[in-house]
């Protein structure tokens, strides 16, 4: 009887909070839209997954030791963290929520030595981590995730578009606009009372305009860890919207006549073209933003693996089980951060809102900045493939040649497209490493 | 205007110059390299390779597709009746 | 000379004790039994192996860093540990077998921090962790592996056979009286004065009736991880022999007539229907049992990543590259465990005892069950199939479809006997949960 | 009886009653989500996908049947001896 | 203006010192061997292209936490290390090049739990572990890199030939004289005053002479961790240019009526004896050579899941997926080790020098070997096989064969040569075990 | 001659005699096993298993050459044509 009322006491049922309930129907609503709407599927499906978990109650899934302790609020553990988080609290008082709080604000500014020893002693006391904090801890924690999904993006990357017509590149570069141009966005909410940042959030909150996941997620980790699940859950979902967010931008800033633009077929790229390429990506880097180094040094990696040509069984792994095994660990890791507390916040709305103007800046500046090299160029550029200078890819660049063939159905935009559209990598990759190097 | 829109602004200002200066490097490093490459490199066209494409795994080698298995197992099965094998 | 004394005072031979020559035997044993009778060789190959390896004299590859320190008593080291782990030694004392014993003991009495500080210490005075250590430490202690073949195995799981005929569940929830009567057994043993248990102990031992090597391994590792080697071995060891523990039992307890009942085919079952079931299953653990998520999570994950049919690439990776590396340094970490003085013991004999126990009275239990509800339903049961409800898939399924074939050789049971089997992966899991909740 | 004896019948106890509570309610959960699935859902049958049903992966794709494969051998002999390729 | 200061004064450009110049040049070198030469691709691609990652300048990849918080000599980060590593430095008092260089080598001589305090403070105070970092510790520091890639290479090695002719394992034998004779050069070296060396990094210099890479990183991590970037390259250079390297000395030592020498064809080989096999040298290397345990366990557990049968799907990902993540990363981290400050050396050189002399030493004395047996004999063995013993697999066999034909057309030496080269793999793991037990 | 000089003397006598003792046992006790299984092992054969030999992967399974690939291709292309489907 006693044994059964332990279980009820314990139970979801019994302990659950609104916040959780919310939580949980979040999750579902991302694995609605992950599989039935095959929004992003490959990330939203373990994001979306991971956040249910997060916010299951009683099961501390994403706490550390320490904080499942704290949240138990057992005295006797209590009494032995209050040594180790410097907390007025003698064995045997009452833990009355303010003291709950203390523990709580305490372990948030303790130093890494003492968030160590602090998990040690809750061991000692019979509480572990959970399995989504391990993970988080792993994966991005040690921020090697990203880095590993840049390492088999870059070994599935195709440059031969890019080489072959290398000046798309500064369409990659305008559309960083939509980075930076969020970040003011913002300050300016900030500016007008309607939401606080701070200038770390906000540059955090800005890279969704970089329309790629990983570098979303690297970039939020280092900056603002607190903000990662807002921020991947915003960048994956607008990515997956691009087919319905670009167009219309694509269309109110362009003529029927530049959109039916048909541009000349690419000239034949070498094999040794691709193969140096990455190499002088790197060496860029080191000579002028070592920063950016983590991120593009991967990336450049993936790809001189996939060109080289006599490392195909890495480079196979890299595209397939490395990646895989990545993903649904980074993920899961990202829903851990979609717990109830720090989800459910103006901050989030700000982030979604902010999200959606970004992808907009980033796809405006990329046309214009299209039409504006048409005015130094003599072949002309069909503005449409501007838009894909923000990521997003493929997709960015599909749209770039539906749009195109809406306009002129001789007209194939698609391998036109890839070079600004993998540009657009490099581009939100460097950065990143600006802001990082700026700020971090 | 409040600090946090100057520190935007800055880093917009120092972020798109950079983005920019990096990629314009960049445009002129490889065209360098494409010349550099294409002179000096033996002739070895091998253009044609068509790369891989697309993000995601072919999920399926299939070296033959549906419409072509379907017909070769038609021409097996008449093959074999006349064969009797 | 001198240096060929040195390597003949190190080598094996010179060093070898009994017990290591006894476990050596038991690993050599294990192997033949996965190699040439097939016992469950993807577990018992490894662990077997792991083994032997952890019985080699003076390797310490299954000891920490100051185990080994502990282990050589070199005096330098042994004082640099006294400070530590607070035994009085003195630098330059001789160590006698006593206080080499005094050390062991306090190492094991250690908290987390204190051992960390130690093979900190070990480590300065040039020991390291054993290779078999780590793979424990990061697989088992943090409870990752177990949690990620259930992910596989979660993604290798059809439930449809289970959703068309959910009344099934029962017979997996009635098997489970195998886990609990074990424990009732655990501790007649005790009662009786024959061995020695704690309920701890008693309800690891239990797990093994679950029938389900990562959900043993789970509830071993968090209850009495001293205990994993016997409780892993045992518990793969009777999945092995499922098809010869089981017929009797099943025989005994039916009618030929009950046995020769044929079954209605069963409904085909909607793709939908297969994606909603793990996140049923999920919501339904995040209500009532929250112990259970970490299990039941990873397993309804990996279902929901096969069913839901837009990340393929994901879920192969779960089904082979991913569950076969775990697998790999699971197994090992379980021979880890198998060192003769922890495994040469009463207690190993008693739970090899206990865990056929547990097998008869899950067996038994699924069939009388069946029978039971046949008072209540229209569509007769098959008692047979009741069986399958003790887990071991796919071989108590098969089982039940060949005393079927027996009984009536037009009766084809194995679709309806995966029903009530993968309900008893959710059923030992479920009361994985209950048990770590009460006692955990 | 002793102090083990009596906390493994109190465990036995809670546990299969709570084993048996979540399972039932599992029934009838999964009861009613296969009645809504298969009124709201659009009427897609699919029932004879058939699923994968061994743990194993399989170990070679073989898209083409060794009987198959061999006849084709032959046939394709046959049309080069004809066509004298 | 400020900001883009900040980026010009912290850029690679700005920053970088000649030694970083010239080793970015020599990974360039490398990746052009392994490209263009098919120089051992598989190491030498992630080899290189990590070498070049670590000399980014101001990046830091290669660095842990502290020794990032002390490249960048901010005044409040070193007061908080000042305490931990017992540097004498008050807050506020200028950083001078001395008192750096006090604190790097407070923090090389650190004891492990120094070390992992300083980390903390320096991650308490914004910097992170370098990426190459993490992966050197996890994959080398932690020994399990070349442990898992022995394990891949067991699982791909056919003892078949072996096994048909055993006492070809002499040749494997003497083959390794080429690792203890370039000790030997090595403290030649010494004794002539040209380079200084201790007697663990002879040691660990001598092992290049094994021809295995995975066996020359393990025992250079275990002996002289700062020469492994040297050791490494080294021995997968010279493994690339055994078809140079051997085919002179074989000569050199042979006759042409030697050379022609046919060898009786090999006796077929039962599939049990090939399961037993590993397992024999499981139970010899447990009874003479503890210390050989990790890498022959390794080793033969491979090889033992290749030839049972039953876990064909765990060999798969031993020989694939498994093997193919672990080279990646482990290529990356002997690259991390590439590093200007220890690479540019004389050491280095010496390194490069000795790495020759021990592959032409283990060559000849192959040679001599099989010369020897064929005086004890009767059916005579080609000298030519003898070569084979440094290992070098499965290079080393195919020189024997291709000298062979040579000197007779149809003298196929090939199945024979695999006898002594994997007979090297073995002895060459032999010797490392010897190294470790009298040194480590 | 100096300490180093004398410890790699020590280290070679010690480590090449050890590995030829080591190996020497390993030929006895290979010969010993072999003989042993040979004798109480059931007579199976199986040498002529082909054993994977490579370290690598084989890149592409591609069931069916290129050149059989392409004469199917057209083999189909006339059955269709024939047969009008
Ligand atoms: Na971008
Ligand atoms: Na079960
Ligand atoms: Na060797």
């Amino acid at each position: 009887m006693d044994k059964l009322m332990t279980l009820w006491t314990g139970s979801g049922l019994f302990n659950i909070e609104p916040g959780q309930v919310v939580m949980i129907l979040i999750g579902l609503g991302l694995l609605y839209l992950a599989v039935r709407k095959k929004f992003e599927p490959l990330l939203l499906v373990p994001i979306g997954f991971g956040g249910i978990l997060a916010n299951i109650p009683e099961a501390g899934l994403a706490l550390s030791a320490a904080e499942n302790a704290i949240h138990f609020a057992k005295p006797q553990a209590m009494a032995a963290l209050a040594g180790v988080l410097d907390v007025s609290y003698q064995a045997g008082q009452a833990v009355t929520p303010e003291i709950k709080e203390a523990f709580k604000a305490a372990y948030k500014d303790a130093s890494y030595a003492s968030i160590s020893m602090a998990n040690a002693v809750a061991q000692d006391n019979g509480y572990g981590n959970g399995m989504l904090y391990n993970f988080y801890t792993v994966v991005i924690g040690s921020t090697i995730g990203p880095l590993l999904i840049f390492m088999g993006v870059g070994a599935m990357t195709d440059f031969g578009p890019l080489l072959a017509n290398p000046k798309t590149l500064l369409l990659g570069a305008a559309a960083q606009f939509g980075i930076f141009g969020t970040v003011l966005g913002a300050a300016l909410l900030d500016w007008l009372g309607i939401l606080d940042f701070t200038i770390l959030e906000a540059a955090a909150i800005g890279i969704i305009g970089g329309a790629d996941g990983p570098t979303s997620i690297y970039v939020s980790s280092v900056l603002a860890p607190h903000l990662i699940g807002a921020i991947a859950v915003s960048a994956y979902a607008y990515m997956a919207l691009v087919p319905m967010i670009q167009p219309p931008i694509m269309k109110a800033l362009t003529s029927q006549k530049e959109r039916a633009i048909k541009m000349t077929q690419l000239r034949p790229v070498t094999k040794k073209e691709k193969i140096v390429f990455p190499i002088v990506v790197l060496v860029a880097v080191a000579l002028f933003l070592p920063d950016a180094a983590p991120l593009l040094g991967m990336f450049c990696f993936g790809n001189l693996m996939r060109e080289c040509g006599v490392v195909e069984r890495l480079s196979d792994t890299a595209q397939n089980a490395l990646i895989n095994i990545v993903t649904i660990f980074l993920g899961l890791s990202v829903g851990s951060k979609l717990m109830a507390d720090s989800f459910l916040d103006g901050q989030t709305l700000g982030i979604l809102g902010l999200g959606i103007v970004a992808f907009a800046v980033g796809t405006a500046c990329g046309v214009l900045m299209a039409k504006l090299m048409n005015a130094f160029v003599k072949e002309p550029i069909n503005p449409l493939i501007g838009s894909a200078g923000v990521s997003a890819v493929p997709m960015a660049a599909r749209v770039s040649n539906k749009v195109g063939l809406e306009a002129n159905p001789q007209n194939f935009l698609l391998m036109h497209a890839m070079g600004p559209n993998v540009a657009g990598v490099i581009g939100s990759a460097v950065a990143a490493g600006v802001m990082i190097k700026l700020l971090g | 205007m409040n600090e946090l829109m100057s520190q935007a602004i800055d880093l917009m200002v120092a972020g798109m110059g950079f983005v920019f200066a990096f990629l314009i490097i960049l445009v002129f490093a490889t065209l360098l390299m494409s010349k550099l490459v294409l002179r000096f490199g033996p002739a070895e066209p091998e253009p044609a390779v068509p790369a891989r494409k697309s993000r995601a795994k072919p999920s399926a080698p299939s070296p033959v597709d549906p419409d072509t298995a379907e017909a070769i197992k038609k021409a097996i099965a008449q093959y074999r009746s006349r064969h009797k094998k």
